[in-house]
């Protein structure tokens, strides 16, 4: 498989007030084509700002670092603004939690929908009405013709997402990413937008990248995931075998942390550190009820075959014993 | 370029920028700080009796300047008296009228917009109302139709600018308040059963401070420009007390002669107004959080 | 939107109907009418004569309720020093202060629009320290003392533009100056906060997300949001633009209504000084109500609210 | 068991004002919802948003007042109650835990609040009291001077449950109070509701979309849609055997972290208005 996407030791900082905060701290990601991949993490783990690096809109103050970060082979470290414009809808498109924030308020979702085909001259005005309009029509967004001259604050959230699917899809991108796009929304609508994603991510070949914080969706819609904490991935593989058999201490908690009827609730003690100064070997080590001496020292990475890999000190069958 | 280098350029430029900010608000504080000192030590500190006139040494030009004397450093004005020590008397007058104002506008803006931002409905349509009547009345033109009817003195100054100039404390304030209002600590409060007063006063005021300080620094700039106005039009303090506008409007018979009369108490206006807005920058810039996130 | 408009234009008189009252209160109550006209030297009954023949002596409620019954009819009175109405002197010379508040308005958003706007995309720039300290510096000078420099300087000095009256464009230019300068400060700030507020938007990032030009993104999805409250900021300023003429039109000896206003309230001149109070208070009414009317019709969020 | 909370017939809509003049749109939030809490029961009420479970908290809060039915606390009309007698029957959590606390006070002094409003407490006897229940809810001893920001988000939230509890109310209305959290700290402050029940005898009426918290917390349970409670059970039977085509179509849509299963589908077609869930 040729990955899409491929970065290595991936690195944000954020400097600010208080010191610099080392927000993604080398993280190892490949996206091959048509492939669902999920980051799941809790708020602060870096997620979003992993997407926001691929996408190349992190925000001004961030300062990005990586060994390898390559779309289809090119760097992308060394593109310039008009390569990422290139980039922008062709090649990797973006939905955006708050679907109710991530639209203009004072355009007409016909205009803000047909912006990017006309400009990467796909096609005319008229072309590109014609595609929106399959594609309004395709993620259910009706009558058309009513729909692409309302205004965003007409549409319910939920519309709006998939206005927002629509938006994305009308370059034909080969790379879809999703940053938490149901989290804003109810249960039952987030099963429909998922569901869309999912049919519309086989139609058209792309792959996703989808950002969550919910194993659930995880367990739903990924191939592959990537368990993200304190800024590094601490677990990845195919979806089956890190949800089914953790090996991190952290992947369990998680998992163990979702109220169920039958079993008690194991909170998981503590909370995330504070990701500023030297960091050394695992942070999960304050909360995790392994944790040892060495623990504070850098902590390598454990393969479990098939790509299952994972970075504790523990063997893989020992957290869930 | 890459984006690399513009996000470390970029970053570079904020810890400047605040830096800067900082280095403003200091600034502003302490030429502040500077001016109410002179004003305070005005006695000890002026050379001459501000109001002592002396025909023979009319309009004597900075002591720098050819034909000055070195016992009257910013010379003489029309009528021989000594120029710095009218301005440091001056300085008395900005800072009266500007601290006073701002106390008396800020208290009645305040009130009016806690008590229409916290109770929202029609008792906030009520308030909308009086701002809204009160920002169609043309403010310099009814005071300076006002105390020219009254007299002018300092206290009319100080009473008419101050029930004049309340309209931004109202309107900050109120907004402020619309925001914090619906905030589940204010619910919280209610269940408790607090009273509306000590709501605003307990929950509300603490979070509504600082706008009401960077309004306060506008606000004192302001009253200091209006009243330096109002003189300048002969409508405010009377002669022969030393303010800085009066004193530009007299220097202004000779602007073409002795531009000096008019260059040094506008300066002293532009420097004083300019450390007020500073401070209240500074202010504004160092109460933002950096973000919850 | 007719309905919005229309609840909005009721407001409005009403507001316009109790601006007239408390500045008819203000001007009778702050000071003896009377006694300001007939000057140092008249005698107690000069004045209670005089006071009786203006009607000064009526209660104030009836008085105010005679000059409003005018004043619905577009009588303002007649001037106690022209013998001539109000109203004509005023027609006579609104021409002036309305040319020099609408060019004065008309630099200050040429000047601020723009570079704000810069400002705001490239923060922490020269322009942007630049647009601040002009900003700063622009907000702490007094508008007489500036025109008074540009006076000795531009006028006297280097002898370039004319130093008082109105009779011709270049005349106009030192005046303009002084009053958009006044403006500049609070309309750069705006622009600037603003479009920076605005930028920081998620639809902003899902703009820049679809690839499109950053001109494109600044102008079709960041202008069209920073614009609003531009719009609204701008009719103040206009308003307080004619408030302020008094004092430009004063140091430049312009023959405008902020002249008049000025000599009247120096002699007492009541039915001008009130008719002025009207006047720029109607103004300021009327163009925040447009100003309103315009941000309902650029955003459709408030034109359903309206709705 | 003594009825702590009923609530009978209770309506309310919101007034849209379109203009000066004329009359308002009426917005019905909640439409004739009857519901009851048992002294030493857990009730949820769930629901998506817009379905007027919020409302209908607000108004038990007092923080409303309904348009027409009735709400009585311990057996008395909650409108009759003394502000000061309310406050020691109901006392609130709310769900942003950034809006819940003062961020200009410390978190004695928030904690302190009710009971400073409530009077007749010695200064001393309030930080007493106070220092007790931030060790109760699980916040270490240092952090009792800092201010908000000084914390985490589930530190947040415990500070507002102290708050809650320095009253010793009987009932705890829970508006969402895990839904802003992430999932290690929802399970923290779940398992903190339950000590907490235990320890001072508490009645929750919780308001949540989530039914895996719910499931896992409740007694009962109330559905609510568009403003109208469809239908109300017990846990174990609701989530047995839902009735409604809501609440079917609600639990349907639960994700749970099991791979290999396919999305549920989705039907939104049922009937609106259809009769009530069973009353027990």
């Amino acid at each position: 498989m040729t990955a899409l996407l491929d970065i290595s030791g991936l690195k944000v900082d954020v400097p600010g007030r208080a010191g610099t905060l080392h927000a993604i701290r080398g993280i190892d990601l490949s996206i091959g084509a048509g492939e669902c991949f999920t980051i799941v993490g809790e708020s602060g783990c870096g997620k979003s700002l992993t997407a926001m690096s691929v996408l190349g809109l992190l925000p001004r103050a961030a300062i990005l670092s990586a060994e390898r970060m390559s779309w289809k082979g090119q760097d992308m470290r060394r593109f310039s603004r008009r390569q990422w414009a290139n980039l922008h809808g062709p090649e990797i498109a973006a939905i955006f939690q708050e679907p109710m924030t991530a639209l203009n308020p004072v355009l007409t979702v016909g205009e803000q929908i047909i912006e990017s085909f006309v400009h990467h001259r796909l096609g005319n005005r008229k072309a590109a009405l014609a595609r929106a309009g399959e594609l309004l029509e395709r993620v259910g967004v009706v009558p058309v013709e009513r729909r692409l001259a309302q205004y965003p604050h007409e549409m319910s959230g939920g519309l709006r997402q998939r206005v927002m699917i629509a938006m994305a899809l009308m370059c034909q991108p080969k790379l879809m990413i999703a940053d938490e796009p149901t989290t804003a929304l109810d249960v039952t609508t987030q099963v429909e937008i998922l569901k869309l994603l999912k049919e519309l991510q086989a139609e058209m070949g792309m792959a996703l990248l989808l950002i969550t914080h919910d194993l659930g969706v995880v367990a739903h819609m990924a191939d592959r995931v990537a368990v993200m904490y304190a800024g590094q991935i601490v677990e990845t593989g195919s979806v089956a075998s890190v949800l089914t058999r953790s090996a991190h201490p952290y992947t369990s908690a998680l998992l163990d942390c979702l109220p169920t009827r039958d079993q008690p609730l194991t909170p998981i003690p503590g909370v995330v550190p504070a990701l500023f100064g030297e960091l050394e070997g695992c942070m999960f080590r304050n909360r995790c009820r392994f944790a040892r001496e060495a623990c504070a020292d850098p902590v390598p990475a454990r393969s479990v075959g098939e790509g299952h890999v994972y970075r504790c000190l523990l063997e893989a069958n020992e957290v869930a014993a | 370029m890459t984006g690399l280098d513009t996000t470390v350029t970029a970053n570079r430029f904020l810890r400047v920028r605040r830096g800067l900010r900082h280095a403003g608000f200091v600034l502003g504080a302490a030429v502040l700080l500077l001016t109410i000192a002179v004003a305070l030590l005005a006695p000890l500190l002026a050379p001459h009796d501000p109001l002592a006139q002396n025909l023979s040494i009319r309009l004597l030009p900075p002591a720098w300047m050819e034909g000055g004397r070195p016992d009257h450093l910013l010379g003489t004005d029309h009528l021989g008296r000594d120029y710095l020590s009218r301005l440091i008397y001056g300085s008395r007058i900005s800072l009266i009228v500007g601290f006073s104002t701002m106390l008396i506008s800020g208290v009645i803006g305040s009130t009016l917009g806690f008590i229409g931002g916290y109770f929202g409905g029609r008792v906030d349509s009520f308030v909308t109302y009086i701002i809204n009547c009160r920002l169609s009345m043309p403010g310099l033109l009814v005071a300076l139709a006002v105390i020219s009817l009254v007299g002018g003195s300092l206290f009319t100054m100080i009473m008419v600018l101050g029930l004049l100039f309340w309209d931004r404390y109202a309107v900050v304030v109120r907004t402020a308040t619309q925001q914090i209002r619906n905030a589940d600590f204010v619910s919280a409060a209610r269940v408790a059963g607090a009273s509306a007063p000590w709501i605003i006063w307990n929950e509300i005021r603490p979070n509504v401070l600082h706008h009401i300080l960077v309004i306060a620094t506008l606000e004192m700039a302001m009253a200091i420009l209006s009243e330096a106005s109002l003189s300048f039009l002969g409508l405010g303090i009377p002669a022969p007390t030393p303010s800085w506008g009066l004193m530009i409007a007299e220097g202004r018979q000779h602007l073409f002669a002795k531009p000096f009369l008019v260059w040094i108490p506008g300066i002293a206006i532009f420097i004083l107004v300019l450390a007020t807005n500073l401070l209240g920058d500074g202010l504004r810039d160092l109460s933002q959080p950096e973000g919850r996130r | 939107m007719a309905a919005y408009v229309r609840s909005k234009v009721i407001v409005s008189l009403l507001v316009l109907f109790t601006v007239s009252l408390v500045g008819f209160a203000l001007l009778h109550l702050s000071g003896d009418l009377a006694a300001t006209l007939a000057g140092e030297n008249a005698s107690a009954e000069q004045i209670a004569e005089l006071r009786h023949t203006m009607g000064l002596d009526r209660p104030l409620l009836a008085q105010y309720a005679s000059w409003l019954a005018d004043a619905a009819r577009g009588d303002f009175g007649l001037s106690f020093f022209a013998r001539e109405s109000v109203l004509t002197m005023f027609l006579a010379r609104i021409g002036t202060t309305a040319i020099l508040a609408v060019s004065a308005l008309i630099l200050a958003i040429a000047v601020s629009l723009p570079l704000g706007m810069l400002a705001a995309v490239r923060p922490n720039s020269w322009l942007d320290w630049m647009v601040s300290g002009v900003a700063l510096s622009g907000q702490a000078l007094p508008g007489f003392f500036l025109a008074l420099m540009m006076i000795s300087f531009f006028g006297v000095t280097l002898r370039w533009l004319p130093i008082s009256g109105s009779a011709t464009p270049l005349h106009y230019v030192m005046p303009v100056v002084v009053l958009a300068i006044g403006a500049i400060p609070a309309l750069m700030r705006l622009t600037r906060s603003g479009m920076m507020e605005v930028l920081e938007q998620d639809y902003i990032r899902t703009a820049r997300s679809k690839g499109i030009s950053s001109l494109r993104v600044m102008w079709k999805h960041a202008m069209r949001n920073a614009i609003l409250p531009i719009i609204s900021l701008s009719a103040v300023q206009l308003g307080t633009l004619l408030g302020g003429s008094v004092i430009v039109e004063s140091v430049f000896a312009i023959d405008g209504i902020g002249l008049l206003t000025y000599r009247s309230i120096q002699r007492g001149d009541f039915p001008v000084v009130q008719a002025m109070l009207m006047f720029v208070s109607a103004s300021y009414i009327i163009l925040t109500l447009l100003a309103d009317v315009i941000n309902a019709w650029l955003d459709p969020r408030l034109r359903q609210k309206s709705q | 068991m003594t009825r702590l909370l009923d609530i009978q017939n209770v309506s309310l809509a919101f007034r849209q004002r379109t203009g000066l003049f004329s009359p308002p749109n009426l917005i019905p939030a909640v439409r004739s919802a009857s519901l009851h809490v048992d002294a030493g029961e857990v009730v949820a009420v769930v629901g998506e948003s817009g379905s007027g479970k919020s409302t209908l908290a607000k108004m038990v809060l007092r923080l409303l007042t309904p348009d027409t039915g009735t709400i009585a606390i311990d057996g008395k009309p909650a409108q009759s109650l003394g502000p000061r007698e309310f406050a020691r029957l109901v006392q609130p959590v709310f769900q942003d835990p950034y809006s819940s606390i003062n961020p200009k006070r410390t978190l004695a002094e928030i904690i302190q609040t009710p009971l400073k409003i409530a009077g007749g407490v010695s200064a001393r006897e309030c930080e007493e009291r106070a220092r007790d229940l931030f060790e109760r809810v699980g916040l270490p001893m240092r952090l009792f001077h800092s201010y908000p920001n000084q914390i985490s988000g589930g530190q947040r939230q415990r500070v507002a449950i102290a708050r809650a509890l320095i009253l010793r109310p009987k009932l705890l209305v829970c508006d969402e109070p895990t839904s802003a959290l992430d999932v290690s700290v929802q399970a923290q402050i779940l398992e903190l509701f339950n000590e907490l029940k235990q320890d001072f005898g508490l009645t929750y009426l919780f308001i949540s979309h989530n039914l895996a918290v719910v499931e896992r917390i409740a007694d009962r349970i109330a559905v609510m849609y568009r403003g109208e409670i469809v239908e109300q059970g017990a846990t174990d039977a609701f989530f047995a055997a839902p009735t409604h085509p809501y609440s079917k179509m609600l639990l349907s849509s639960v994700l749970p972290p099991i791979p290999g299963r396919p999305l549920p589908t989705v039907s939104r077609v049922f009937e609106l208005n259809t009769p009530r869930g069973s009353q027990p």
